[in-house]
């Protein structure tokens, strides 16, 4: 499994989407949400070119997670770090993935982001795109579907959750502090979740 | 007039790197007070790390200077380590800061209370923990601008920081233990309260043009220092009206009790010049006596500011003689000074 | 977009009384350390007169904080005198402030050149002398924006008030003459070279709206600190290229023997966020070293405004090692302190 | 000759022009011009409330000279201030004013101006309004004119002059800093002059 290809797509996806991510920041946040994640994974990017072709999926993923927490900053940082970092230990020194793997590590990862920051679904966070599309994923590898059609079902999921914080009342995060203000607006990190879900599909489904 | 679609012109050379070249230009400025590490984005103490004394080590998102930056010196912090504009540090440089800054006494975190700084400052603490190194933290959260905070990601952490950095890093000058200095500073967070008004918005380097968007007679109640909108919005009102929106739910929330004496702390946000600060200090001295409250001691202008918005804040600490001798105490920094 | 077309929020109560108001918000803010004469807008030395030493006293219009009420104390300033907003304060005033802070040794005027600065302080000497006081004057005009000065107003006084109120403030604390102490002041002039830019305009509490009108991606080159227009008008450029446009005529100006040491004053003019001001203080230093002229001491921060202008301004004073150590004595004033 | 009547005619002249004159001053000095001279004759008004009726007009010039010094502040305050104090000096004691005295103590007032100010003609100041006021009205009263002619002929050259400012360079109080930029501007304190003219001969015109 082309982890190296994923990030390559995320850091390309995120960077394209800049403004646009800093936009729903301003509205809500600090407008810096774009910066910070483009910063993140243009590093994330660099960082692995050093890495020998051979690493482990794992090992690359707990690389990528580092560079996210060192380079990031903000909220998002320590949350995609860790996510990243607990998925690649959940797939281990293992050489390849199987798409049951993939569900695991996938889990972990929002396990991950609840554990250390704490929300819920429906508190208007990235929980909200990425929970829904874990799940979605594992529920259609356990009914044995395609790789693709459940990367696909994945990417629905995680661009539904993100269409659904809109509505939200935010209850973590800096969207927390205006309260009611805060319904009417997309999580920005509702919506970059959706990106990297999105860039998952791409990088893999294309592998054949 | 779509105040959004104005552009905010500012005096630099690359938004990449403003925060790098305002940290030179603080090592230009202030050679013999502290000395900058630019590799971590760390301002230090000239003479750190002090032999048997407790490090201080706060930080943040840059723009809100002279906070923390400013207030590294002999009686306050011992490092600040500066994140993008309005973004947290990573823990490596807070790991940094903190090793930098230990004199075998440990190291206290002051943690403003966002998310990032939470989070970063907590992964830096394990970090430095697993090297060995004592550390303990205590987040400033004064904001009572911010309701309901069960639910939510609770009050930020505003006036109060300064408070606590310069009333915790004079306790650590006196040779406090660690506990001891964790101590005040929980001790200044408890008995401190803020509340913010903008009259405009702010426009960080990399944007260019300002976070929100507030009309010619508009002003936004409560909000923090990253530009982001406030509660709600009113209408432009006389000061005293102004200042009373603001000490109403801090007094609501400190309830001091009559006859007490508080420091009061009127704060720039940046763009607001120094002569409207003094005037709202005024009523804000006006209204406490109104209500029974006297003032022992003051700070008024710029500390804790969000780039040039146009605003204030007001900070009230409620004093003890301990509070009032660790206030009094020397301190001797870019942004404040005295006694040496 | 016009600029000019935009209301300035401001925290007020009524256009006309903010300057009193302020005054009294300095008098709450620093007790022990000034006590106001409301009557005439004064803001006096707690302990002042001060016996067998000589008295200072400066002042102009209001909306230049600190500047002049925020540098009164031991060391600076003895009295204050505030007109309103960017008017010259009146005769009447400038007597009273000199009679409160004659203490035997004489009175030294420290005038900033604007005709109706000069001529009221002229006045007022006038009146003083009539009672018997012994007054000394020395105009400060740094400002080489101002150019063919022999056939104008003359140059503007600008930052170098500061400093010659610092220094001077320095040499009366010693127990200097007043020929002594007005000798300092003089030599700071002479030794100091201003140049200021703004990126805004500002608006005067009784207007409202902003003095003069800035496009977007325009800035002023060359103004003064009273929102008036400047010498010309430029494209917004790159804080270097700035730094160059202010630095060049004040160097031709002053011509610093090469190897020379300078104060290097990097001044905001209310409205633009410290850490620009350390950004632009970094080029400052940058290009002085590159000039090979050494900067000896430095000063950084809001000092002498223009309300809530954005921009700011840069002053060189030649130092020697007498002007050296007058800066490095005690201060103790709201705006400037240390030694104490 | 009621001084009283005339200082109640500038007050309510300029009180009037007040943000008229402050927008001139805005566009070559510091937006203050107006809120000055409204401030220094309102206090001269109420001062005069307090002499009694049968003050000699100099007195009354003096005193509201002072008052003006004692008012106003910035330029135009000793300016001002200086000019009526000269002005009353002129007339002395006398109880009467007749028309060549009046010319008498305006060109003790001009010259008070330019005595203080070192202001030439052209250099863009109320001298530009001022002299030329007063030359014409000398030169009106040694031919025999009526006063209401010679005060209507002063009031012209007043406004004549103070349109005059705007194509000059100035080479006094503020707008000299702005060196070629002051060029096309009319100076502020040549239109009070002007107005303060024009409220001399509404003063005395109908006093028959
Ligand atoms: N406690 C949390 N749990 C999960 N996600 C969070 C939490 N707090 C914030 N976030 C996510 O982080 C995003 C903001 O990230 P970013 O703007 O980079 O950091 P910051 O808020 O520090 O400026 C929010 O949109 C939200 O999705
Ligand atoms: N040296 C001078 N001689 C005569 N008139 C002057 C002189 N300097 C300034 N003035 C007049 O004063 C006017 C400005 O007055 P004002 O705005 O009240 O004072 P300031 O310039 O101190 O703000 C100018 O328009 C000009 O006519
Ligand atoms: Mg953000
Ligand atoms: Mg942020
Ligand atoms: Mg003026
Ligand atoms: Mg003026």
């Amino acid at each position: 499994m082309q982890v190296t290809r994923w990030m390559q797509e995320c850091s390309a996806a995120i960077a394209e989407q800049k403004d646009y991510l800093t936009q729903l920041d301003a509205a809500i946040g600090d407008a810096d949400h774009g910066s910070n994640m483009t910063r993140g994974f243009a590093a994330v990017e660099q960082k692995l070119t050093e890495l020998d072709g051979g690493t482990p999926p794992g090992k690359v993923l707990i690389t990528a997670g580092q560079t996210l927490v060192s380079t990031v900053g903000g909220a998002s940082g320590p949350l995609w770090g860790t996510a990243l970092r607990r998925a690649g230990r959940a797939l281990g020194e293992s050489e390849t993935v199987d798409p049951s793997q993939l569900a695991d590590a996938l889990a972990a990862a929002v396990e991950g982001v609840i554990e250390l920051g704490a929300a819920q679904p429906g508190d208007k966070t990235m929980v909200d795109a990425l929970q829904p599309a874990v799940d979605s994923f594992r529920s259609q590898v356990d009914a044995g579907a395609e790789l693709a059609a459940a990367l696909s079902a994945a990417t629905a999921a995680a661009e539904e959750g993100m269409r659904a914080t809109v509505p939200m009342l935010a209850r973590k995060g800096r969207a927390s502090y205006l309260g009611e203000r805060s319904i009417g607006h997309q999580d920005p990190g509702a919506t970059s979740a959706a990106l990297i879900v999105a860039a998952l599909e791409r990088s893999l489904s294309d592998e054949r | 007039m779509s105040v959004a679609a104005q552009v905010v012109k500012k005096f630099i050379n690359d938004p990449e790197t403003v925060v790098p070249e305002a940290l030179a230009g603080i090592a230009a400025a202030h050679p013999g007070l502290v000395r900058v590490d630019l590799e971590n984005q760390l301002v230090l103490r000239a003479d750190a790390p002090v032999r048997g004394k407790v490090g201080l080590v706060s930080g943040g998102g840059s723009g809100h200077e002279p906070l923390h930056g400013g207030l590294v010196g002999v009686g306050m912090l011992d490092a600040a380590c500066a994140g993008a504009v309005f973004t947290s540090p990573v823990p490596d440089q807070m790991a940094a800061a903190t090793r930098a800054v230990d004199g075998g006494a440990g190291v206290l975190h002051i943690v403003k209370n966002y998310t990032g700084d939470v989070l970063n400052f907590r992964m830096a603490a394990e970090l430095a923990e697993d090297e060995g190194l004592r550390v303990e933290s205590v987040v400033i959260d004064d904001d009572v601008a911010v309701q309901d905070s069960l639910y939510t990601a609770g009050r930020r952490g505003v006036g109060a920081t300064v408070l606590a950095e310069k009333l915790a890093g004079a306790r650590a000058e006196q040779g406090g233990t660690l506990a001891e200095v964790a101590g005040v500073a929980r001790k200044v967070n408890e008995q401190s309260r803020s509340f913010g008004v903008a009259l405009t918005s702010c426009a960080t380097p990399a944007s260019g043009t300002p976070i929100f968007d507030l009309g010619p007679d508009e002003i936004e109640v409560g909000v923090g220092i990253h530009g982001e909108p406030g509660r709600r919005r009113e209408k432009l009102a006389p000061a005293n009206e102004i200042v009373g929106m603001m000490l109403d739910p801090i007094l609501e929330d400190l309830k001091p009790a009559g006859g007490s004496s508080v420091l009061a702390f009127v704060n720039g946000l940046g763009g607001t010049p120094l002569l409207e600060l003094y005037l709202v200090f005024n009523e804000v001295s006006k209204q406490l006596a109104e209500q029974g409250v006297s003032v022992g001691r003051s700070l008024v202008g710029n500390y804790i500011t969000s780039l040039e918005m146009a605003g204030a804040s007001i900070t009230l600490l409620a004093l003890d003689d301990e509070l009032t001798a660790l206030w009094d105490a020397p301190v001797k920094t870019a942004a404040l000074r005295w006694g040496v």
